[in-house]
Order: structure tokens, then C-alpha cells, then sequence
């Protein structure tokens, strides 16, 4: 394994510490516990947005601690969801009197810890939330929508109900607005070289010279079938075909777009991944309002992308227009 | 062996946590194949962080010696295992409330508080391919043993749990980060399951050798 | 190879197609060449800022297409300079009747065709200047400070000479603010394993399985010297070490640093290394500015990474603060 | 042989486009070893722009042909060998101004313009590494010839554009994307100028066929 690293056991300190270097004008380190990270800058009344997760995914989840989005954030080890305690603090950083969202990938593990995490904070007289995130159509069919297990698709759930919180809804509101967004998310990933894990030096699957792998998990869980490499005319109308499908319900024409890639891929190839779903969409009446290109949802140096889908309405759309950065995002409405 | 003290259930948890870290690298494997391969890697950590953290400040407080194996793993590991496997030592912790000795009933009633916090949380039942499957039969092999002898009621746990590993096999999964394969993960083993059953191996080692 | 793309001979117009799909109300393709894009919204009178060079260093160099950023890029062919019609219609794209400035790595190819460019741009009446970035100090000593080649370095280099240009400096005032700029940026890199070019196939260097290339250039040519791998607290020591020599003959103590990667090199990785670089710093007496971890000038999913130095002065620094956002890279400072 | 038509000429310009087409592999890995792999893939594009865009449409323009084989590559390549080689051949276009039929003196005054301008472009002299190492030799050759036969002057001018591509193994390499190898680079042959020794040798094989 060639890593850039010191040691197993400073991997996810060293990272955070360097992190926090980076942003220390904007984030720092929890007193209260050392894998909690908030956003320095507070206002008072409004809904705390926690997310989390765990390690090895970056950006995520700390990338996305900023302005109109995240306020702090609960980091595991290792692809591992952070633990109760963490969670706890991390809720108590975000929280200004107005209760707690925690939006997180729906994964056993995040799910068990959340859910503690939300036990601890209500003793402690905290009300906290949890929205686990249930965008990849991979991974359940429709009738188990909530079942679904979280990928890319966070991002726009994350901006969407963290903008309501900006704007001063009740955390009712907020995770009302959490639900509608999260039930209108629909990913699909592929995966196509394997990423290492940096503790055992393991690479986490294993695919033939030319095989890939359609409707793998963002930990390189295995997905729906293995198939071919194929051009990406072909590969994008196969994962769109599944994707538009999801979308049949909704009388609303207008999207968003992510193409997130995994890792190693490149930014020319998310691109050319890009040109193929906006051909697509354009064919198919949609409207794209906005498009995320990047590695934003990454499982180390795998190499693969998803394609998402999101389904504006009104409301999400007036929440998504809302200016809002990070370290690893921004959006701005360009003036016209 | 009727009980154990204070001193010989820490020997037996130190027996069990390295057991796990024995296993690392095989549970790891074993996660690889239907989930995200890092399985050995949490319970390694979560059995150092037994092997640090656990100390038996108070010769009388069997309670407390469990308690503090829960509160390591569950601080160190995080991960769905993390919650999953502290449960199950703080389900013998609260049965172990106020007793100053661990005898199998002891141990039979806090492997029941641990199946049924750990369902609860977790929303699965035995045939989920979860370590359910391991920790149930085990579980229930205990409370209906009724030598109260460790050494022969550990042998049947220990042969329940591994024949729950072998079950895995043959379910496909519904929790857990495998569920979403549905049946690309019938033929693999669990790997949750596969540390239940490393531990009851360890339980019975331990108090196999101690009775001699 | 295992790459997400349609055909060889088609590569870079179906990134460009993606590219300019997803920001389309900010960008779009020159209708004088196919290879040139451009910034929608102008401001008349001020100085014209182009960049542009080979692709396969994406998201650089249409990335930086943006508000205080770049006007127009000219787009080669994968790892090609672009030919010099390419640079002459950027040229036109970017005039906004105050002369323009082309920023580009230090390659003989690049030089050359935006020699040539120029040259077109003149017979046309358009002033244009050429200032190529040479910041890699691994490519030739300080006394041929200007023969080094660009990497990272250059983001901040642009960064400060398109604020100059919106800020409505002159022709002239732009230009010696890049020269400034330009001799104030060191960087070094290093490989660690090599990309893959999606035209051929081929990896583009071999290195053995614990070694790494320390001082190697974006289009993987070698560097100083192949050496093992090491721990990140001892390979960034190594590359400070050089770096900070450098700095010596700077009485100011205020920099911006970035941390790039070159492609499949993690984001954990990258902070791992700003944890080291940033102790580094501290110790020697410097103050950081702003970290910029990111990868940003990349070759395809080459493992590696550099480290970018820029000794600030008071007019740089004021530049640097403007506020400014592309699709990859934004800048906005925080009130406090 | 003594002079080529413009459509023998145009004949003799699709052979080296051909050659450079067939040995795109071999000049990536050169290119590969001390830059950036990709003279080959230039190459062979500037060569198939040649192949598509080079027409005779005036049979007397032989400047024109040479113009249009310039351009051609110019707009098809990019990079350091875009500009150098498309300066090859328009520095023959020049020569071949009101030329009917080409020349061995036309080719020699052509390879002379070639020269100049690419060492004023380029800024780099015979000994940098460059492909002006094979194409100066060359160039010299054919003006030094006498006999202005196309197969004899050829004959030595390929021979001293193969010597030059030897030669430029023993340099460290001053221009281009090896230069910041210095030292390292040297023991590798350069890139640009096996590119002007294979259209020497196209060029030689053709007249030396035409002449049959
Ligand atoms: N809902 C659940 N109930 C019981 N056990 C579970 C559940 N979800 C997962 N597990 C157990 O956890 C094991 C996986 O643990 P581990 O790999 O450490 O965590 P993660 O799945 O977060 O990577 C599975 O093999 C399974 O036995
Ligand atoms: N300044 C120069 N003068 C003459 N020839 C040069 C110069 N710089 C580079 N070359 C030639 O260009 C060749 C490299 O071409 P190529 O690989 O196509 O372009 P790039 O270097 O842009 O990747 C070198 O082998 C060399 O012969
Ligand atoms: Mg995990
Ligand atoms: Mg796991
Ligand atoms: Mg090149
Ligand atoms: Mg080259």
C-alpha cells in the first residue's frame, strides 16, 4: 500500500488536525470530544444541523461544516459510524435552542449510534432528530424507499434542510423538509477499481480487467451485478433508464444533478458522465436547475461515480437557492 | 467450575478479547466478502481497548467489570458492532448487578438481556444473517443448561454458536451493510455471528484450563 | 485501462460538452473555436484574463473560469499545449478593450503556442502579454528561477492577477503583479504512483511498489530523485526543508499554502500532509493566510501530491482577499 | 531524380505522414521515458490532419501544399512539437514560393527557413536535446549536396538525422519537458528528433520507389 500517512492509530486524528489547520478560521475541534468538529460561528434560535459518519469517505462529512449548512459534525473511525458519545457532543455543539437535526447515511452502524447518541442528548434536555439518508436505488426497491441506504445524494438533503434552518424554520419545519427531500433523492453508483483501506493496506473488493460493478455501495459493498466496462454513452443510459424510473411519481419537471465521483476518477471522465445525463434529461422534458460535478461522497482512492437525481419542488428550490460554502462546496445563484 | 471471581471473569474477557484480536485479519476477510471488510479491524479495537481499559478497581463488582468492557468497546469502535457488542456485555453487566461472583445463570440471563436489547436496537431476528444467529442458540444453550457447570455448559454455547455461523451461510442478509445484497450474500458467512462464536470458544478455553 | 468515455477522438469535446452542460448559465463554448470557453458575464474596461494549457489536469484549467477569476481558456489536446488559433480566440473572448494577460505553466509547448497566439492577437490590434507560471523548484534552481515549470502554484499566481484585473488595475499593473506573484510561489511534489492516459492506455511512469518519484512534474516526468516511501512527518519534513530555503530572501512572514493532490491521492491524505505542513510553518515563525487543500491540478489518477508556498506582501494580500468563485475553487473571507 | 511534381510531392508528404502514423507507439514510449509520453499520439494526429486536409487543388502551388501540410498540423496538435514541426513545413512553403515542381535546392532552402525559425521559437541549438539535432545535420546535408539528386542528397541526409538521434542520447536535455531532468535525461534518445529522422527515411524511401 502506498499511503501518505504517519500510523493506523493517529490516521483520523492527524487528518482532522490537519483539517482544522486548514479551516481554523471557520471550524475547530470539540472540547467536549476529539472526533467532533463544529462551525465557529453561531446563531442563536435556529435548528443545529449535525451530520456524520464515518472516516475514509472524505470530504465528507466535515467538508461539508459552513455557512447555511452544517454545524458540526460526529467522525467515526475507519468506515465506521462515529460512537454514541460522539454523537452526543456533537449534538451539543450544534444545538442553539432550537433542537437538533442529525442527517447521516442509512447504515446499520450510523443508525444504531444515532439513535444512542439521540438517547444521550434527551437526557441532557436536548431534542435531537435523526433523518437517515436513503438515496440509492441500488440498494432497495421502491416499496423499501426508506430502506435505502445513503450516498451522494446527501449533499442536497444536507443543503436543503439546512438552509430551512438558516431561514428559521421550527425543527418540525426542518425535518419535515428533510423527509419530502430525502424522498425525492435517487442515486446510482458503479464501481471500478477498488479503493485501500489504509489501516490493513486491503483493497476493499475485487473486479476482473474489464468487469465493473453496477449499483455498488459507497464501501464497495457489492451491488446489483457485475458487468462489462462499456462506453459511457451506454453505461450513463443504463444507469439513467433505472433512474428515470424513480422519478415517474413526480409532476414536477425540474432537478438537480450530482455526478460524484468515488475517488480516483477523473474529473474529465465526470464530465464526459455529465454530457451523457444532461443529454439524457434534456430528452427525457427535464429541467436541470443545478449541476454538481465533483468527489464530494468518496470511498479512498476507489475509482467508480453515481449519478443523482433530486426532484425540486417550490419550497426545495427556494431552500436550494440559498447561498451557502464550505471547504468542499458552495452554491451562489449567478445574478442574470 | 460453578463461578468465577471477579479476577478469573477478567481473565476470561482478556481470553475473549484476544480471541478477536487473534482473528483480526480472518474477520476482516470475512466482512470483505458481503460487507465493507473492516469488521476485524473494530472488534481488534474494541478488544484493546478491553485489554486497557478494564481494571478490577473493586474486588466485589463483577457488575462493574462488564460495564467497563461495554463502555470500551463502545467508545472505541463505533461502527454497527460497536453498539451491538458493548450491548452485549452490558447485558450481562446489569444481570450481574450486585452479585460478587459470575455463575452460568448469572451469564445465561445477561446473554438474554443483551439478545433483547440488541433486537431491539437493531430491529433483526435470528435468520437475518446477523450475529443474532450466533448469540440466540448460545444464548439459549446457557439457560437451559442445568449442570450450572461452566466447562459443560460453555460446550454446547460454544457448539450452538458455531453451528449458527454455518446457518449464516445459508440465509441471504436483511441488516447490516450486507442486506442490500439480498441473495448475492447466501454462501458467506456472517461475520458478527463469526465473532459471537470466537467468543464463546474463548469462554470455554478459559474455563477449560482454569479447571485444571 | 478502465475509463468512463466514449472514444479517443472525442475525448476533450465530450469533457468540454459535460463541463459546460453543468454550468452553462456560467459559461459556454466560443463560437470562434471549438477548444475555447468562456465566462458569460463581462465587465467592459477591464483587463482580460486567459488561462489554458494540455488537458488531463482537470478540474484545471476551465475550472477557474469564473467571477474575479479567468475570462477564457484555450484547451489542448490531452497533455498537448493548445494550438495557437486556440489561444487567439481566447484572446478575443477575454478583450474587454483594456489589453489581456495569459497565465499558463512554463512548458516549451505552452510558451510556444501562446507565443504565437500573441502574435495572432497583435495582427488584430489586441495587446496581449504572456506570463507563464514557474513555480516548481524542483525543476530548476533559484538562480533559473524562471525556467521552472508551473504546477499548483498556479491558482494563486491567477487568483491575484485576475482581482488586479477587476479591481480595474491597467494592462501594465496586472502584468507586474503576476511577475510579483509569480517569483513569491514555490512548490515541489511528489508521485507516488502513476495515471493512465485514456488515449492509449499507458501508465504514465513505473515505480517500484515502496518507492516514489520526490520532485516529479504534473505530466509525470521524473524528478529529482526516486526514493522510498516514507512516513508523511518524514517526506513533508523533506520537501519543507526545500521549500523553506526559498523563503529566506522574504522579509515578510505571511503565506498562502496549498496542498494538492494530483488525482487518486485522498482527501485524507492531503490533510494528513497540511497537518504536517502546517506544524512546520508554525515553527518557523510563519503565519498562513489561507490553506487551500484540494485537488485542483491534477494528472488524471496519478497518486501524489505538492505543496504550494506564496510569500504574501500587503498588494498581494489584498488581492488575495477579494472574493471570488469558480467551479472549483472559491474564495470568500470570514467576517469575524 | 531531380524534381517532384506537386502531386509526387504531395505523394512524398502522405509517406512520412504514413511513417510518423506507423511508429506512434515507439515514439510514446520514447517520449515516455524522459516527458510526457505523448509525441507519438501528436504526432500521429498532426499526421492524420495531413492525410485529410492536404489537397492539390492547384497543381502548380507547390507552396500551397507545403502551406496546407503546415497548417495542418498546426491546428491538429498543439503542444512543443505542434508549432516546431508545422514550422518545418512552412518554413518549405516559403522556399517553395512560385515553384512548380520541388527541388533539392527548393527542400534544402526550405530546411534552412525551418531551422532558423524553429531556433528563434524554440530558443534551444544544436546539443539541447532537441529535435534539432537530427533536423540540422539534415538540413545541412541537403544544402551541402551537389549532385541534386533527390535519392542521393537523401541518401545522406537521412543517414545524418539517424546520427543525430544518437547523438542526443549523450546530451542532458536543455528545452522541452526532459530539460528539468538535466543529467537524468541522459542514456535516452530525444523524442522530436526520431520524429525528423523517420521523415528523412520516408522521404528517402519514396523517391528511391518513384525512381524504380
Ligand atoms: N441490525 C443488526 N442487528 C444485529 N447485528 C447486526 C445488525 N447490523 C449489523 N450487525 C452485525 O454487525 C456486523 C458488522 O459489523 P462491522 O463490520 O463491524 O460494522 P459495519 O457494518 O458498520 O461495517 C454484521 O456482520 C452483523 O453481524
Ligand atoms: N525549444 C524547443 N526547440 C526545438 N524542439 C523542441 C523544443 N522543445 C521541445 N522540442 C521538441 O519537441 C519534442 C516533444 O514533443 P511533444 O512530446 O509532442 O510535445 P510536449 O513536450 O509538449 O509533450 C521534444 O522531443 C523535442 O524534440
Ligand atoms: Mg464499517
Ligand atoms: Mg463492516
Ligand atoms: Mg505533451
Ligand atoms: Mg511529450
Amino acid at each position: 500500500m502506498k499511503k501518505i500517512m504517519n500510523a493506523a492509530d493517529t490516521l483520523v486524528e492527524d487528518m482532522l488536525a490537519g483539517y482544522v489547520s486548514a479551516e481554523h478560521d471557520r471550524v475547530a475541534i470539540s472540547k467536549e470530544h476529539p472526533r467532533v468538529l463544529y462551525k465557529k460561528q453561531k446563531k442563536t434560535g435556529k435548528v443545529g444541523i449535525v451530520s456524520g459518519g464515518g472516516s475514509g469517505h472524505e470530504p465528507l462529512f466535515f467538508g461539508l461544516l459552513g455557512e447555511n449548512l452544517v454545524d458540526s459534525v460526529a467522525i467515526g473511525n475507519l468506515f465506521a459510524a462515529p460512537t454514541p458519545n460522539a454523537v452526543l457532543a456533537a449534538i451539543k455543539e450544534a444545538d442553539q435552542g432550537a433542537g437538533v437535526i442529525c442527517l447521516f447515511g442509512n447504515y446499520a452502524g450510523d443508525v444504531l449510534n444515532f439513535d444512542m447518541g439521540v438517547e444521550l442528548a434527551d437526557f441532557e434536555e436536548i431534542t435531537a432528530l435523526n433523518l437517515p439518508i436513503a438515496d440509492d436505488v441500488a440498494s432497495a426497491d421502491q416499496r423499501h424507499q426508506s430502506e435505502r441506504r445513503g450516498i451522494a445524494g446527501d449533499l442536497f438533503v444536507l443543503k436543503e434542510v439546512a438552509a430551512a434552518a438558516a431561514k428559521g424554520y421550527s425543527l418540525e419545519a426542518c425535518y419535515q423538509i428533510g423527509l419530502a427531500a430525502n424522498s425525492r433523492t435517487f442515486s446510482l453508483g458503479v464501481g471500478i477499481e477498488p479503493g485501500t483501506n489504509p489501516i490493513n493496506g486491503k483493497k476493499n473488493f475485487e473486479l476482473a480487467a474489464n468487469e465493473i460493478e453496477f449499483g455498488l455501495g459507497i464501501h464497495g459493498e457489492p451491488g446489483i451485478e457485475k458487468m462489462p466496462l462499456v462506453s459511457a454513452h451506454k453505461l450513463v443510459g443504463k444507469m439513467m433508464a433505472r433512474l428515470l424510473l424513480e422519478l415517474q411519481d413526480y409532476a414536477e419537471q425540474e432537478l438537480l444533478v450530482c455526478v460524484n465521483g468515488l475517488g480516483a476518477t477523473t474529473m474529465m471522465e465526470l464530465y464526459i458522465v455529465n454530457k451523457e445525463v444532461s443529454q439524457l434529461l434534456q430528452q427525457a422534458g427535464y429541467h436541470v436547475s443545478d449541476t454538481v460535478v465533483d468527489s464530494i461522497c468518496t470511498t479512498q482512492e476507489m475509482a467508480g461515480f453515481s449519478i443523482t437525481l433530486h426532484v425540486l419542488n417550490e419550497e426545495l428550490k427556494e431552500l436550494y437557492q440559498m447561498e451557502a460554502f464550505s471547504s468542499c462546496y458552495f452554491h451562489k445563484e449567478v445574478d442574470q | 467450575m460453578k463461578t468465577l471471581t471477579v479476577q478469573e471473569a477478567h481473565g476470561m474477557l482478556k481470553k475473549i478479547a484476544n480471541e478477536w484480536i487473534n482473528h483480526e485479519e480472518q474477520l476482516g476477510e470475512i466482512d470483505r466478502k458481503i460487507g465493507d471488510g473492516d469488521h476485524g479491524i473494530g472488534m481488534a479495537n474494541g478488544a484493546r481497548a478491553i485489554l486497557q481499559n478494564v481494571t478490577e478497581t473493586d474486588e466485589k463488582n463483577l457488575a462493574n467489570l462488564f460495564k467497563q468492557a461495554g463502555m470500551a468497546m463502545m467508545e472505541s469502535m463505533g461502527g454497527a458492532s460497536g453498539v451491538i457488542f458493548s450491548a452485549l456485555f452490558l447485558g450481562v453487566a446489569k444481570a450481574a448487578k450486585k452479585q460478587e461472583v459470575l455463575t452460568v445463570e448469572v451469564l445465561a440471563s445477561g446473554m438474554e438481556n443483551a439478545v433483547k436489547e440488541i433486537k431491539q436496537r437493531g430491529k433483526a431476528a435470528v435468520g437475518d444473517k446477523t450475529m443474532l444467529d450466533a448469540l440466540v442458540p448460545a444464548s439459549e444453550a446457557l439457560s437451559a443448561d442445568h449442570s450450572r457447570d461452566f466447562v459443560s455448559a460453555l460446550a454446547i454455547a460454544r457448539e450452538k454458536a458455531a453451528e449458527g455461523v454455518e446457518q449464516t451461510k445459508r440465509y441471504p442478509a436483511k441488516h447490516g451493510r450486507s442486506k442490500f445484497l439480498g441473495e448475492r450474500a447466501i454462501g458467506f458467512q456472517d461475520a458478527g455471528a463469526t465473532s459471537v462464536a470466537l467468543m464463546c470458544q474463548a469462554m470455554y478455553d478459559y474455563v477449560k484450563e482454569e479447571e485444571k
